[in-house]
């Protein structure tokens, strides 16, 4: 437990003092937020009803300049040998950085919430249930993430293979997420508290297969 | 010399195999009945339903077999993967084609987003493309792509009741004929027409998973080959 | 019969995929063979064959 | 099987990179307490070599044997606890400071191989049940964890100041430790690195090209530290083009060609 954890601070310690996360992926999430509104016309009550859905597709593309920007300080200098080397178990390794990675996410989807907020003049309904459905999504996406991350750690074509592997296997939480949202902006009229449990079973299934699939191909990594 | 992939016996169950697709052919086109709502189109489903059963077969089949792969590190697993996630693609693509053709004059679109088997079944066909991708990626350590792909592979296996579940909720609607075999009267050789349907693709299954895997054995080979010869040049590179 | 423009194009488009991976199946393998011994290909009977192609 | 005074043994290792077989059948036979010397000209396998010994790479052909552990055996984190490799890479986060990096990694280890955790306890016992001829390596194996477990136990103002005193040793100069490894200069990353695995006491020693990008005082103070650890018992193998240099250091020379002595 006290090396998730120590994996997790290394994450985030290095996130601080690189700040590409903080310079520029975050500035390119609430730019894309921007050019959605340009999409829709202005639109007010477009944008509103689509909220949910704008909001999580800049997610995604944001964990997916996220997750590269993980792994590849692993890989820069070699670090994930000696990692291998502090004789950690891969599952520990998994779970330091995939909740490093949950960690930065929801700062992230915080702030880019809160440009939402402002920019698509969206209102909250049901805190407690955005609050609880950003977490379980952010979990599933961190799990999964974390996995796909280290399969295209050291991969030539990362950045193009990436997204291809990783993108459709997030769809349900994709849908579940913007459903979620739905009903706790009350964009659209569902029960968005039904979708936790398909956000709760993914996050669920791909921190315990991650955490195993971890090691197979961690063994690989040069 | 012979060169074939085949053998004796995948020559008998070619010939099996493609006389019941000349019998699946006769009786869609002449012995079955049109539908009473469907018409002429109904001869679709007799390649179109084997299609997408065919599809879920081969890719829970290369699921199965990348768990034993990584299990047991045997490397014919990893053939027998590649091989029915290829043709699962193959019959993934087909299965989406048809169903649009279909859909075209009996639902007057090419495609229904408001269809949970439609909208899933193209969901897998990214995520089998990814594998292929993956799996078509030149690399230094062919041991650990292999890895990879397994545990890709099983990813998308696992994923497809998820993705069911999760699209069927977010469209609670279905167009889709609802268990047709049930619901519907259905004339007797329509139903026997179905059936052969399925028996001709089952065999096609099967024929093209030998020949392809043989074909990734033979490649297998090949790349051991190599290494013997690479290894033999490195051995008297070291005895100078 | 009705929608019979329909019904031919989903056949043809379904065999003709069918004949062409099969195609380049059977002429992958053929290649790769040549560059096999024999003894390492272990469907190869011991009887004289000359072709075994197939369709469907 | 290890002999008691066997550090290591090798028995006709292939190690393939795709098709190209980077060793081609390694015999190695390495004594406890042993320094040996690896040249041989580039593309030779010295790095692969090592990088074998260490568990990071895996063997496609052959045995192997390195402190007690298979090579081939799937949870290699006994054999990590044993092994220390210093390789071209720094294996550090180039964004964290010299500090930050050592203390991360130092208190990983220090964690990772506490015994505290009863399974990894019972797995060890199970082992020695299993081979008896190997109770001194378990010995030996306990007792550096008891050593550790008494390391855990001491606070984080002891680490602390182990990671100066190492620093101190290394000689690296007091204003660059709160620098970002990315500013500082290939000798003092090369410094660096042997200052955590100083810190870690490994039991095996690997090192490539220990010499490359060292001044003299570099140098001598590496081949302090490699003597001073075989005196203590640890083995020492390493790859160098410096022949004269690592000559004088080391007990046997081999020279590693096309994959193969």
């Amino acid at each position: 437990m006290k090396q998730i954890w120590q994996v997790c601070l290394k994450d985030l310690k290095v996130e601080l003092r690189s700040r590409i996360v903080i310079f520029q992926v975050l500035p390119f999430a609430v730019l894309t937020i921007i050019l959605f509104a340009f999409a829709f016309e202005a639109d007010r009550a477009a944008l509103r009803d689509y909220a949910p859905g704008l909001f999580w597709v800049t997610v995604l593309l944001a964990t997916f300049l996220f997750v590269l920007r993980s792994f590849s300080i692993e890989v820069e200098a070699g670090a994930i040998q000696s990692l291998r080397l502090s004789a950690v178990k891969p599952q520990y390794i998994f779970f330091g950085k995939a909740l490093a990675l949950f960690i930065g996410m929801f700062i992230l989807e915080v702030i880019l919430g809160v440009a939402t907020f402002f920019l698509y003049d969206v209102s909250v309904e049901s805190p407690s249930l955005l609050i609880v459905s950003a977490i379980l999504t952010t979990a599933a996406i961190a799990s999964a993430a974390t996995l796909y991350g280290i399969l295209s750690a050291n991969l030539k074509a990362r950045e193009t293979i990436l997204p291809l592997l990783m993108l459709p296997v997030l769809i349900p939480v994709f849908l579940g997420a913007i459903r979620a949202f739905d009903d706790a902006l009350g964009a659209v009229a569902v029960n968005g508290w039904a979708w936790l449990s398909v956000l709760g079973v993914f996050a669920f299934i791909y921190a315990v297969f991650g955490s195993f699939a971890f090691g197979e191909i961690l063994e690989e990594v040069e | 010399m012979n060169l074939s992939t085949g053998s004796y016996r995948t020559k008998i169950l070619g010939l099996v195999m493609a006389a019941s697709f000349i019998a699946l052919i006769i009786f869609a086109f002449w012995v079955s009945p049109n539908d009473d709502q469907q018409g002429g189109a109904v001869r679709l489903l007799y390649i179109h339903v084997p299609l997408a059963i065919s599809t879920y077969v081969c890719y829970i089949a290369c699921g199965i077999a990348s768990l034993v792969f990584l299990i047991k590190k045997k490397i014919w697993w990893d053939y027998i993967a590649l091989s029915t996630a290829e043709i699962g693609t193959i019959f993934c693509g087909l299965t989406l084609l048809t169903g649009a053709i279909w859909g075209r004059p009996i639902w007057n679109t090419w495609w229904e987003w408001g269809d949970v088997r439609l909208v899933t079944t193209l969901i897998l066909f990214l995520l089998f493309l990814g594998y292929l991708a993956l799996r078509a990626m030149p690399s230094s350590n062919p041991n650990a792509n292999v890895r990879r792909a397994a545990v890709v592979a099983i990813v998308a296996t696992i994923d497809i009741p998820i993705i069911n579940r999760s699209v069927e909720w977010w469209q609670n609607r279905t167009l889709h004929q609802r268990s047709t075999l049930v619901e519907l009267k259905i004339e007797d050789w329509t139903f026997f027409t179905l059936v052969l349907g399925f028996l001709a693709f089952g065999l096609l299954i099967i024929w093209l998973t030998i020949h392809r895997f043989r074909v990734a054995w033979l490649a297998g080979e090949i790349d051991s080959l190599e290494t013997e010869l690479a290894l033999k040049k490195r051995l008297e590179e070291s005895n100078i | 019969m009705s929608y019979i423009g329909y019904v031919l194009a989903g056949w043809l488009s379904t065999f003709l995929a069918f004949a062409t991976y099969i195609f380049f199946v059977l002429r992958r393998g053929r290649s790769y063979s040549a560059k096999v011994p024999e003894a390492r290909r272990r469907w190869i009977d011991s009887g004289s064959e000359n072709k075994g192609s197939n369709n469907d | 099987m290890l002999t008691s005074n066997q550090a290591l043994e090798l028995d006709s290792a292939v190690v393939l990179f795709g098709q190209f077989p980077a060793l081609s059948g390694v015999d190695l036979n390495v004594n406890q307490g042993e320094i040996v010397m690896i040249s041989g000209p580039n593309g030779a396998g010295k790095t692969t070599l090592l990088c074998l010994l260490a568990g990071l790479v895996s063997m496609s052909f052959g045995k192997g044997e390195v402190q007690g552990i298979d090579l081939a055996s799937r949870d290699k984190s006994e054999l990590y606890k044993r092994v220390g490799l210093v390789s071209n890479n720094t294996m550090l986060y180039e964004d964290l400071t010299v500090l930050e990096n050592l203390n991360f990694f130092y208190n990983l280890f220090l964690s990772a191989s506490s015994p505290s955790n009863w399974t990894k306890r019972s797995k060890a016992k199970k082992k020695s049940n299993v081979n008896n001829a190997q109770d001194h390596l378990e010995n030996e194996a306990s007792n550096t964890s008891k050593e550790l477990n008494k390391k855990r136990v001491t606070s984080k103002e002891e680490i602390n100041e182990r990671l100066k005193d190492t620093l101190e040793y290394i000689k690296l100069p007091r204003d660059s430790w709160k620098l970002p490894i990315r500013k500082l200069s290939t000798g003092q990353k090369r410094r660096v690195v042997l200052a955590l695995q100083i810190l870690r006491r490994p039991r095996l020693w690997l090192l490539d090209e220990p010499h490359a990008g060292l001044d003299e005082q570099g140098r001598n103070l590496l081949d302090e530290t490699l003597k001073n650890a075989t005196q203590k018992g640890a083995t020492v193998v390493l790859a160098s083009h410096e022949i004269d240099r690592a000559t004088q250091l080391a007990d046997r020379r081999l020279e590693l060609k096309g994959g193969r002595f």
